[in-house]
């Protein structure tokens, strides 16, 4: 099972370019069309589950805008199997 | 789930402002800025280094990253870096060039900084156009490749061929460390993180002059999605400007193994 | 007698256009005009404006404090120039991108939502058309046909299909009239 | 021919295609690109040549290449690019051969912005470059009239195998007015006998700007100073407005002229006695009009955007003959007619002075604007 | 420490290795390249930075970067290469840090010749750059006087963050005269707090000529003109001779004064009385000295190596107080004591005019000796 | 003899002018002067050629050569050649340029003339130092070599490695044709001259930017007699500077065969 | 039989500085002490016999100070052998 | 009290040595004094002067037209400088390279045979020193002996032994006095 991942995407930096969305391998980001930012674009954000915290949207994102995490493995260890 | 449970995979570098930038969105100018940054970072050398603009979009780079800068005129970098450079030869010095500023107007003082084996990291962003005054012809646009002033295209007859500005510094011996990357994909990416890194070893170890040229795209000028620009630039850029190590001293080369 | 108009609003609503077509149609009727941007560096998502000047002698100079009017594209806009028309001028707003009223009496001021109008023509790129219906249709400046013709005869034949809609924006903005002042 | 609405800084394109220019060499700069741009697109089509140089610098001397020749050439540029020309300007006033320069004038010093200024008017009016050498200088302050002195440019230029330069600021390359274009001259087929065209049945040429031998050079020297006094008494050009009756003067070259000509205008609707001198020419500089109208009002106000370079040389010239005040803004500001008008209403009101330094004191009243 | 025999171009370099130059940047021409050859083996000597750039452009910008340091450093060149600097200069200005320029003039425009000249006064003292800005320009005229001018320069650079300009012609240069050198300072090794040295337990900071916004760009350029207005009020120095009861005085900077001085002397000796007035700071200009002058004598004469660019800011101080005459000679030739006598003569028998130009009298009277 | 039985095996080329050059005693600038003018001579070609001379001893050039020329600032060659030879595609235009001209201040020109394949043809004397100025260091001085602005000997550490110019150009792809020869024997002397002859071919043909470099002696400031001087150019610069073609265009090829 | 040559060393351009001496393959050419050329410079000549026209002394003076000149070989052809 | 010195000559005739020993003579003497050389472009065989002059107060211009004394190594210099000498002035000339007479009567002159005496002494290098001699020896400016300590002081350590040769030409020339005028 791959490992569990988020993003979080600053508004304050995002400007919509999209270059996130055709990295990602989950495709598992896309624009919010609902949200604008300060600067008028929509900001990225995951749509749906399958982050896998692999990290490459944060290279490919010109504006650093994104924070990945992905649960500690190590943790994962740490609880029984088939919790 | 809880945060204590999750490591964090990629923040935002502390050489890094917290400042949006002007950049178009999807300038790959971007993705240069955070490598650096995160080299800096890693490295620990964002107390000692001091970085000189260029003109050309990445003029108020010294907004964005978050260390000692100074701005240089048109093309003149290397020559502001030199001045640094010498004062300070335990500091990091850097450039940051764009290929008009870098291979048109500055092409004598780039020349001549690697000649010197001028102890400077150069990071040399090729993308094939001036973008800052609104995507005019470089030195670097494509044979047939249109801009504002090559409105048929470039015109190879008239206009004269592209130069490759990592090949020409290769040719001298002051060059310790010439290599050419990309900005188009992750993969690609890291290579280019890799390169920044040696570039600033080199320069740590008093090796001389390092320069990583860095095709990156131009969306608004090229008139393209950001998307799109990655493509064209893997597509068109690369087959002519062949990514790769064109100098690399021996001692370099013991640093990378 | 001297006419100055300020349009603004975002890089990309056609301020910079708007101006030109009002430029062209007065000189195509013999008066004198100045058309002058804000220009800047080839920056995304900054804001744009442009000022046109029509008299019917040597024009001075090509920017005023104070204009008889203001056509504004977007709320930045209309911050910065409601406090500047000219007393009893005119101030023609782009309602959909603003969320509050004029508040200056002393001028002639009307809400167009331009982007409504626009996208309901199916071409939200004719909002700047509507606010310069707009305008014409309050200012006493150039007959609304007399654009017309300009725009025929200025626009590059390429674009001659757009004709049509151009007018079209043009007259469903000046049904807008200011509220007398 | 009639009139079209046309930018600034195509307008002087296309004008000098027309004028015959038969080679452009440019580099690009805001806010100047377009006239470059232009030219890109219109000197192929004509078979003319056009060169986007590797710098300014390299623009220059392919310039002061091509002029050598004896064939209209020329360059344009903005204030940082046409510092890079200075050493090239010398060396082409020095060799005595005509080329035409455009400078587009932004906010400086150094990288400064993009916003029109009047800063360089020292640069090129009282020789940025080293030598002694002079520069035909003339200063449009509308479309029309860059049309217009463009055209003069290469007619002087060639006349008085001297450097022409068409001095003008951001705003009028970046505004559009309605111009008429000049008829349409043919390229020259036939070179005038100073020109370097390959020695064919006749004698060698060589165009330098050496002479060692310093006597040679002051005969040079003094060759080039005699050749600018027939400048001085045959080309000096000026606008005045409203100066008949006047008892103050307003003095503004290009934009800053132009922005006077409204306050000076609103002045007048108030019954305020005050003209208006644009200089055109400014170098050779209307220094006998400035003579004479200093006898004739009592306070000169000069308008510049700039600190005050025009300034100097009208103090110079007054001589004290009537008292002579400052007004600037800088930095890529462009004054508005209601900041002048508040100016005349200052000098009109008065008192004034012959003492102290006009600048010292404008500079005194923008402490309270900034 | 005892006088020595040094020649001004080393004598220059001594000396700035002495003021505590940490870092020096040239590029060879003539007459200034001893002074780079004495620098190339004396920094490395001393583990400082010499580097010979590949051009006078690269050097500035090397002196540019170094500057931003907060260290002393310096260049220097002759008038093709100042050219080049232009650009450099007018950045450097923008940015307001300290930089110290020496340039040995020759004669122009153009490639010119070797031999010495002043014809680049205006270039230095009015600004050859783009934009407003004002560089501290002092005119030494003895080898004693460049090397105390030099180490002053690195001062006051220092004081106004400003460029400061040691302007001297190829005859200083060349010429060996005893002098006595000044005591060596160590090297700073504490920086300003507005320099560039890495952003350790700080704030980062940046340099640069930069204001995109035309606000502040003017707030920029009030502020340098203020701190202007304090080198003015300070820094102004000159020199006079027998000007206290004369009824004509000479005015003439660096060679052209020294030599007037010869024939000041010689015309005293004949029972005119007649001063000599040397200005020493040509940026800021002795004003009031001239101004006071022109009340206290019946006529100025005025001599340079140039067509008279420095004789026009005489023409605008002295507003017409009294008749101003000229004499130059061009293009490498420095004039003699003796043609200043005669000079002089003509002067003090007149009749003389506020009338035309005294440029056109002089060009007339070349006319029979050229 | 009767001169009716003799045949002239030299004499001085016409487009040598009947004046004696400032050139010291037995330097090769004369060697390179007399063999433009003889290629000139033989190819017909002294109507129609336009010389750009440039800063350098070299600055005369224009009293010597007898057919029109221009007079360029120092390093600008490249950039006044253009302009000669775009108003006049059908002269031909020569530069004639030092080391420090072409090398150090002129790089940025040089460069982009090649890189435009400028249809013109550049004659490019490397003497190893500025002779014209006293004997000043070069780009193209050697390591060790003692000069009056390297009075230690050329410090590679600190002043740098010598530019090898031919070396830099020939990764252009506007240039045609770049390759180097010496003047310091009979055999190099009539290697040159063929050199000489192809470039001005090349330019004929209309194949774009050609440059032939000339290792040159400066008897004067390397303080030798000229004899010795050739032995030392041999011995020392033509290792560091090897003969030979470094970029010939298939198409030059052609011509050559 | 070597052809025979001779060479004509112009004073207006020779400067004396002995390139042609070294290079002369027959060793027949020396600065003349006896002359001196307006310039100051002993200038060269042939000195003794021996010269055969190669033209190797005008290909290497850098003053193109030497005129050479060798006896016309299709004129010794049309003479008897022997001759 | 000021004098007033050219020496003139060929390239390589030592003429800027020789003024520069006058010149440190006077410093070392506790006089004012200015050397000012010609200078040219590197080239050979050109000719070259330099000017001396010798003050008890601030030094005017460091070049006359009618200089008190002029040494004149070769024949160019002896035309271009004859009819300079100031009245009653002191011409030395190098009588080894001139083969004319001095014309002026007005001046004091003296013919030296400096080759001549230099190539006795072992060194034509030398002609300079001895033609300076005969300048010391003519004008009243500083004694010989003076000048000898100020070359001793002077002179780099490395061609010290050459000195007694120095000397030896000083005295040689010294020997040499001009007629009265
Ligand atoms: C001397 C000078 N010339 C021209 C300019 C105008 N200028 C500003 S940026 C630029 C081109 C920048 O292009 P590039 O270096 O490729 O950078 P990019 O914007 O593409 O990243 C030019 C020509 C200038 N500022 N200074
Ligand atoms: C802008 C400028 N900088 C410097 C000089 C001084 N200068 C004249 S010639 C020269 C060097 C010439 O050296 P090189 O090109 O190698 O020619 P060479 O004399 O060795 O043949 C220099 C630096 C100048 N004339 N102009
Ligand atoms: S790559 Fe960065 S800036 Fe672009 S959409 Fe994604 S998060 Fe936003
Ligand atoms: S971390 Fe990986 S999987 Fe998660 S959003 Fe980013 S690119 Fe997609
Ligand atoms: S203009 Fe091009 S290079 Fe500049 S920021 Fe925009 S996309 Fe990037
Ligand atoms: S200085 Fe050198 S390069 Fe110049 S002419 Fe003399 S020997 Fe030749
Ligand atoms: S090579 Fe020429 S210049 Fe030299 S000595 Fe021989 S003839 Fe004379
Ligand atoms: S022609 Fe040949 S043999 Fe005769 S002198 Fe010249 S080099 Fe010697
Ligand atoms: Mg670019
Ligand atoms: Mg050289």
């Amino acid at each position: 099972m791959p490992p569990k991942g988020r993003i979080i995407v600053s508004d304050l930096y995002c400007k919509g370019c999209e270059l996130c969305v055709g990295a990602c391998p989950q495709a598992v980001i896309a624009l919010n069309p609902e949200r604008i930012t300060a600067k008028g674009y929509h900001p990225a954000s995951l749509f749906k589950d399958g982050c896998t915290g692999c990290g490459i949207c944060a290279i490919v994102c010109p504006d650093a805008a994104i924070t990945v995490y992905r649960e500690d493995l190590r943790a994962r260890r740490a609880i029984p199997a088939g919790a | 789930m809880d945060t204590q449970e999750e490591v964090i995979v990629y923040a935002r570098p502390d050489s890094l402002t917290k400042t949006n930038t002007h950049y178009c969105p999807g300038c790959t100018h971007g993705v240069a800025h955070h490598l650096i940054a995160e080299v800096i970072d890693e490295m620990g050398l964002r107390d000692r280094t001091i970085g000189v603009a260029s003109v050309g979009c990445s003029v108020f780079a010294y907004n964005y990253m978050n260390f000692d800068f100074v701005q240089a005129p048109h093309g003149r970098a290397p020559a502001m870096a030199t001045g640094v450079k010498r004062v300070f030869p335990d500091k990091v010095v850097l450039t940051y060039q764009g290929d008009g500023d870098l291979a048109s107007i500055g092409m004598a003082e780039i020349v001549h900084a690697a000649a010197r084996g001028e102890n400077i990291s150069v990071f040399f962003l090729n993308n094939a156009n001036y973008g800052m005054t609104g995507g005019q012809m470089a030195p670097t646009t494509l044979p047939g490749q249109k801009t504002t002033s090559s409105p048929n295209g470039r015109d190879v007859e008239t206009q004269g061929y592209p130069i490759r500005a990592s090949e020409l510094l290769a040719t001298l011996d002051g060059a310790s460390y010439v290599v050419r990357r990309s900005l188009h994909d992750p993969k690609n990416i890291r290579l280019a993180k890799k390169a920044i890194r040696t570039a600033f070893e080199v320069q740590l170890r008093g090796l001389g002059f390092s320069m990583v040229e860095l095709l990156s795209t131009c969306p608004t000028n090229w008139e393209m999605t950001p998307q799109n620009s990655l493509k064209w630039l893997e597509e068109h850029m690369i087959p002519y400007y062949p990514l790769g190590d064109y100098k690399v001293n021996p001692a370099v080369a013991e640093i990378k193994g | 007698m001297q006419t100055e108009i300020i349009f603004a609003g975002f890089g990309g609503q056609g301020v910079l256009f708007a101006g030109q077509v009002v430029a062209y149609a007065a000189m195509d009727n013999g008066l004198e005009v100045t058309w002058i941007p804000s220009y800047g560096p080839e920056m995304r998502g900054g804001t744009a404006n442009c000022t046109v000047i029509v008299s019917d002698e040597e024009i001075g100079s090509p920017q005023v404090r104070y204009p008889t009017a203001v056509v504004a594209m977007n709320l930045p806009s209309l911050d910065k120039y409601e406090p500047l028309v000219k007393e009893g001028g005119y101030l023609i707003v782009n309602s959909s991108m603003v969320d509050r009223p004029v508040s200056r009496k002393e001028i002639h001021s009307v809400m167009v939502p331009g982007n409504e109008i626009a996208e309901g023509l199916g071409d939200k790129k004719m909002t700047n058309m509507v606010l310069l219906g707009a305008l014409l249709a309050n200012v006493p400046l150039l007959p609304l046909e007399a654009v017309e013709k300009s725009l025929r005869e200025h626009l590059p034949e390429k674009h001659h299909r757009l004709l049509p809609l151009n007018y079209q924006a043009l007259r469903e903005g000046a049904r807008f009239l200011a509220e007398k002042v | 021919m009639a009139r079209e609405l046309w930018k600034g800084n195509n307008a002087i394109a296309e004008a000098a295609v027309r004028a015959g220019c038969a080679a452009y060499f440019g580099y690009p700069i805001t806010p100047q690109t377009e006239l470059l741009e232009y030219m890109s697109a219109r000197m192929p089509q004509l078979g003319r040549a056009f060169v986007q140089a590797e710098s300014e610098l390299a623009a220059i001397n392919m310039v002061y290449g091509a002029a050598c020749t004896g064939t209209r050439v020329m360059s344009s540029s903005s204030s940082p690019g046409v510092s890079l020309m200075m050493e090239g300007v010398s060396y082409i006033a020095g060799t005595e051969i005509p080329a035409v320069l455009v400078d587009v004038m932004r906010g400086g010093p150094g990288l400064g912005n993009i916003a029109p200024a009047q800063s360089d008017y020292n640069q090129i009016v009282h020789g940025g470059g080293h030598g002694d050498y002079n520069l035909i200088v003339l200063a449009p302050s509308s479309v029309q009239e860059s049309v217009d002195l463009t055209v003069l440019a290469f007619d002087l230029a060639e006349k008085y195998r001297s450097i022409c330069v068409v001095l003008l600021d951001g705003s009028i390359g970046q505004m559009m007015e309605p111009a008429e274009m000049p008829p349409f001259q043919p390229l020259r087929t036939e070179y005038p006998d100073w020109a370097v065209t390959g020695a064919k049945d006749r004698e060698r040429r060589f165009l330098s700007s050496i002479y060692l031998d310093p006597p040679q050079e002051e005969a040079a020297n003094l060759r080039m100073l005699r050749r600018w006094q027939e400048v001085q008494a045959n080309e000096i050009r000026y606008k005045t407005y409203y100066m008949d009756d006047a008892k103050f003067a307003v003095i503004g070259f290009g934009s800053s002229g132009r922005v006077a000509l409204s306050a000076v205008r609103a002045a007048r609707a108030e019954g305020i006695p005050v003209g208006l001198l644009r200089p055109i020419t400014l170098n050779p500089f209307p220094e006998k009009v400035v003579e004479d109208l200093a006898k004739q009002v009592e306070g000169i106000l000069v308008v510049e955007m700039n600190s005050g370079q025009m300034l100097e040389d009208i103090r110079r010239i007054a001589k004290g003959a009537a008292p002579v005040e400052f007004f600037a803004r800088l930095g890529g500001i462009m004054p508005l007619p209601d900041e002048i008008l508040d100016e005349i209403h200052r000098l009109a009101k008065g008192p004034l002075t012959l003492e102290g330094h006009p600048r010292d004191r404008w500079l005194a009243r923008m402490g309270t604007l900034n």
